[in-house]
């Protein structure tokens, strides 16, 4: 069995959380390569759609940000950037919605804006918003890819730049937000979904070899694990080669 | 009808101390010889406006051009952090920087707004985000047909948008292709507009998924071959993709910013 | 994914008696077989939607298909007036037709609001006109930042929207150039859509100024060659401009219109 | 001197109106006639926009509709109709627009919706609206071209299908409208134009052979004559051989 490491397994769970024939919103980073690996394995109809305006993407390669060319050469089709928020993302057409985040709390908000109580004199300022408030409001279901640790698993966000359950069941009814938000959270450790009952992020996979503890103290709350704690598969071959395929094309 | 000009004449008359100016590109097409000529010309008090601000904004925020930043994500597109724009939020160097945060969608439909001659858009944004407390040009619209509240955001109309396009003809109609992201709506909202373009030439030969700018929604068109490097534009050149990595080590420290902008502006040490 | 069926099929399947339905186009690639289809299936009490109201419609309205006329410029282009049009409004014939009446910025407005998922829009229009005082779903709008009045329109979001364009590829992507008009709006802003083409092909070559619909975007695809005559078909045909001359004598009289009607129908004297 | 009806007349003192490296929002009929006459005479850089989408259109024959391909094949740019409306109209870019009438009154309102008193039960009903309530509200300024008569020309139109100068003078200033509105009427008898002083028409120009009583029997309100009465040029051979040739290819 070949080796893999721990961000492999992270990516390889992420692309198969997408179905075949389904369309997907893709931010850069991690998203992106889980979702172009999907597209070359299991997923060959799956609809890639960059907020650069790109409708149906097919690289040969991972892009280098969301203007690269080859986005644009293997589209359905280009549109301009408001066109893509407003006839594609706006009215709920788009399955699901891949991101990235910077820091994650238990209700799934997402915070890419700044670290730090203090939003005029931030400890940290990050790069902003970008697409994610509204992606996280209208596709259908939201997957969020990062890798666990406390200081990103947090209790609670600094700042809400994309709203996930509030602060915890029937919040998104309560604002009429129209998609499902985060029902899917992948990390280097295993996979978190909503609980039913009160939206509150559950470890409910973990990967092949991580402990319960380890990821309990990679999160920043007191993580709940689900009762059925299941085990990720590990990466078949066929998902190894496709990903460092891709990883190298892109090099 | 657009003036075909140099860039330094064209950044002389266009670009003004204390105006609104926006460089627009989706990381496609940026406008990146413009940014620095407006360095060189040390334009002061500007109000930056931009989707996506980049490394060449990092550098006007560095150069102390600006004074305030309109964006809704600011980085080093694949690399990282843009550290002289964290060193203007976070310490205030080498000047105070106020900002003014969006989403996306939020600034495509303020440039929407600006383009079409309204003074606002409508859209579903910023819902259960904290944005709306920190911005205040976001605020609740109501539908008068159905009551159902939205978000509403004021137009942007920069006083001079500056884009950067492939081609233009010499009655300056601008075409580009590709990625054409946000551009046709920054120029169509800005009182005044610059092109700068790789190349000029007797005919814009139609081609698949190219727009057109007519000339007289234009004001000028300024001819600079790789103008856009080390961003794409497509058909002419490649992502430098080195630069970009580049960057994130000069711009970490204000010692290796200042001498990359000593070198840029021609002072000696 | 759009499914390939045939006109007959296609219409069956999606266009129901009482829906609302859209056959878009702007004198270019009018949906003129499917409109023909529609009353050979006899549907009825059909709200009919359509910027520019023109033959094809005529033939509808005086078939009795529609109880309802949603719309900004009825006429033959060219020519003249739609005597079934005028017949319907000032004598009810064959039926009584409410009419709902908008300006071209109103509709394409309203379109756009429906393909964005808006329930509506906002523009500078109708100002001092007899029209919002005629028609309920215009309304004043005051802009939250500038305390200025607008215009506001409700979306416009069809049970069925049907265009014509030039090629499908066999997945069912929709390819259209020349001029697009609101067809692509007007699709989005549907529950369902079908799309007639000229002619469906391997692969969609990428051509200057078109546009591409991708097939999850479309319900239906029909290949139907001459589906839009007698109106333009870029790249296909030009307009029969005397099948339009033609229209005026034919629909004059209900005497005339009722022949061809027969014969559209089949139906033997 | 070649002989010439009046309804070239008409097309060719509209067509004069309009200065060259100007833009123009073309409807189709006389307007389309007078505005291509004028681009291939004394207006070379007469930039043509149809409500169709088609910026720069430069057609080598009239277009039989807005829709006549002929329009888009020589366009500079063709865009889709909301954003030829939203972007292109709306804004103020354009400088005339240039619209015909089934009803024109003294204040330069134009009917197109319905002829009679009833909205709901006309006694003619008319195509609507279509592009000119915006053309008519938001270009720097409006030319109107229709052959008089007293139908036509009338003390107030059934139906504000278009908004001109409302009730006189200052109404367009407090309703808001950015621009001028009608500034100049052409029919096949002469040219008339707002007073300065209270906005209603006046017939300031009279074609040659015309009386000043054939255009105040042809006019449904009580018409004033301009004090400077000026004679239109007649068409020159150079004029009537660009109108007729273009009529002619339009065949």
């Amino acid at each position: 069995m070949t080796e893999y490491t721990s961000d492999e397994m992270m990516s390889v769970a992420a692309a198969r959380a997408l179905g075949d024939g389904t369309s997907c919103f893709v931010g850069i980073g991690l998203p992106s390569t889980a979702a172009n690996l999907a597209r070359r394995g299991h997923a060959p109809n799956l609809t890639l759609i960059y907020e650069s305006g790109c409708l149906g993407a097919k690289p040969t390669r991972l892009p280098l940000s969301i203007g690269d060319g080859e986005l644009a050469d293997t589209a359905d089709a280009v549109v301009s950037v408001p066109e893509v928020f407003n006839y594609w993302l706006q009215p709920g057409r788009i399955d699901v919605g891949f991101l990235g985040a910077a820091q994650l709390d238990k209700f799934g908000n997402i915070n890419t804006t700044v670290i730090g109580p203090d939003y005029a004199n931030p400890k940290v300022r990050l790069p902003g918003a970008g697409g994610a408030p509204e992606i996280a409001a209208s596709c259908r279901e939201v997957f969020v890819v990062l890798r666990q640790n406390p200081r990103a698993f947090v209790e609670k966000v600094d700042f809400v730049t994309s709203f996930g359950h509030g602060s915890g069941k029937g919040d998104r009814e309560r604002l009429g937000l129209p998609g499902a938000g985060p029902t899917l959270v992948v990390t280097d450790l295993g996979l978190m979904r909503p609980d039913p009952e009160t939206s509150e992020l559950t470890l409910t996979e973990l990967h092949p070899g991580v402990e319960v503890d380890q990821v309990v103290e990679a999160t920043g709350w007191k993580l709940k694990v689900a009762g059925d704690l299941g085990t990720t598969p590990a990466p078949t071959e066929a998902e190894l080669r496709i990903l460092r395929d891709l990883k190298r094309a892109s090099a | 009808m657009a003036e075909l000009l140099s860039l330094k004449e064209a950044v002389a008359r266009l670009v003004h101390d204390g105006d609104t100016v926006a460089l627009e590109g989706f990381t496609h097409l940026i406008p990146v010889a413009a940014g620095h000529e407006i360095i060189r010309q040390r334009r002061t008090g500007l109000t930056l406006v931009r989707m996506t601000p980049d490394i060449v904004y990092d550098q006007l925020i560095g150069a102390g051009c600006a004074s305030k930043l309109i964006f809704s994500w600011g980085g080093n597109p694949g690399v990282g952090s843009l550290h002289r724009f964290r060193d203007a939020v976070q310490y205030e160097w080498p000047v105070p920087l106020e900002i003014e945060e969006h989403s996306h969608a939020g600034m495509a439909n303020r440039y929407v707004a600006g383009a079409s001659g309204l003074p606002f858009a409508v859209l579903r944004g910023y819902t259960g985000t904290d944005l709306p407390s920190r911005t205040d040009t976001i605020k609740p619209i109501t539908c008068p047909f159905t009551g159902e509240q939205l978000a509403a955001v004021p137009a942007l109309n920069p006083d001079v948008t500056i884009v950067h396009a492939q081609r233009a003809d010499r009655a300056g109609n601008v075409q580009i292709w590709g990625i054409t992201g946000v551009q046709k709506e920054a120029v169509l909202a800005a009182k005044r507009s610059l092109v700068t373009v790789e190349e000029v030439v007797d005919e814009l030969e139609p081609r698949p998924g190219a727009i057109v700018l007519p000339s007289w929604a234009v004001t000028a068109v300024a001819e600079v071959p790789g103008g856009a490097s080390p961003s794409y534009a497509a058909g002419y050149y490649e992502r430098d993709n080195d630069a970009y990595q580049a960057w994130d080590a000069i711009g970490r420290d204000r010692e290796s910013f200042t001498r990359w902008l000593d070198e840029l502006t021609g002072v000696k040490a």
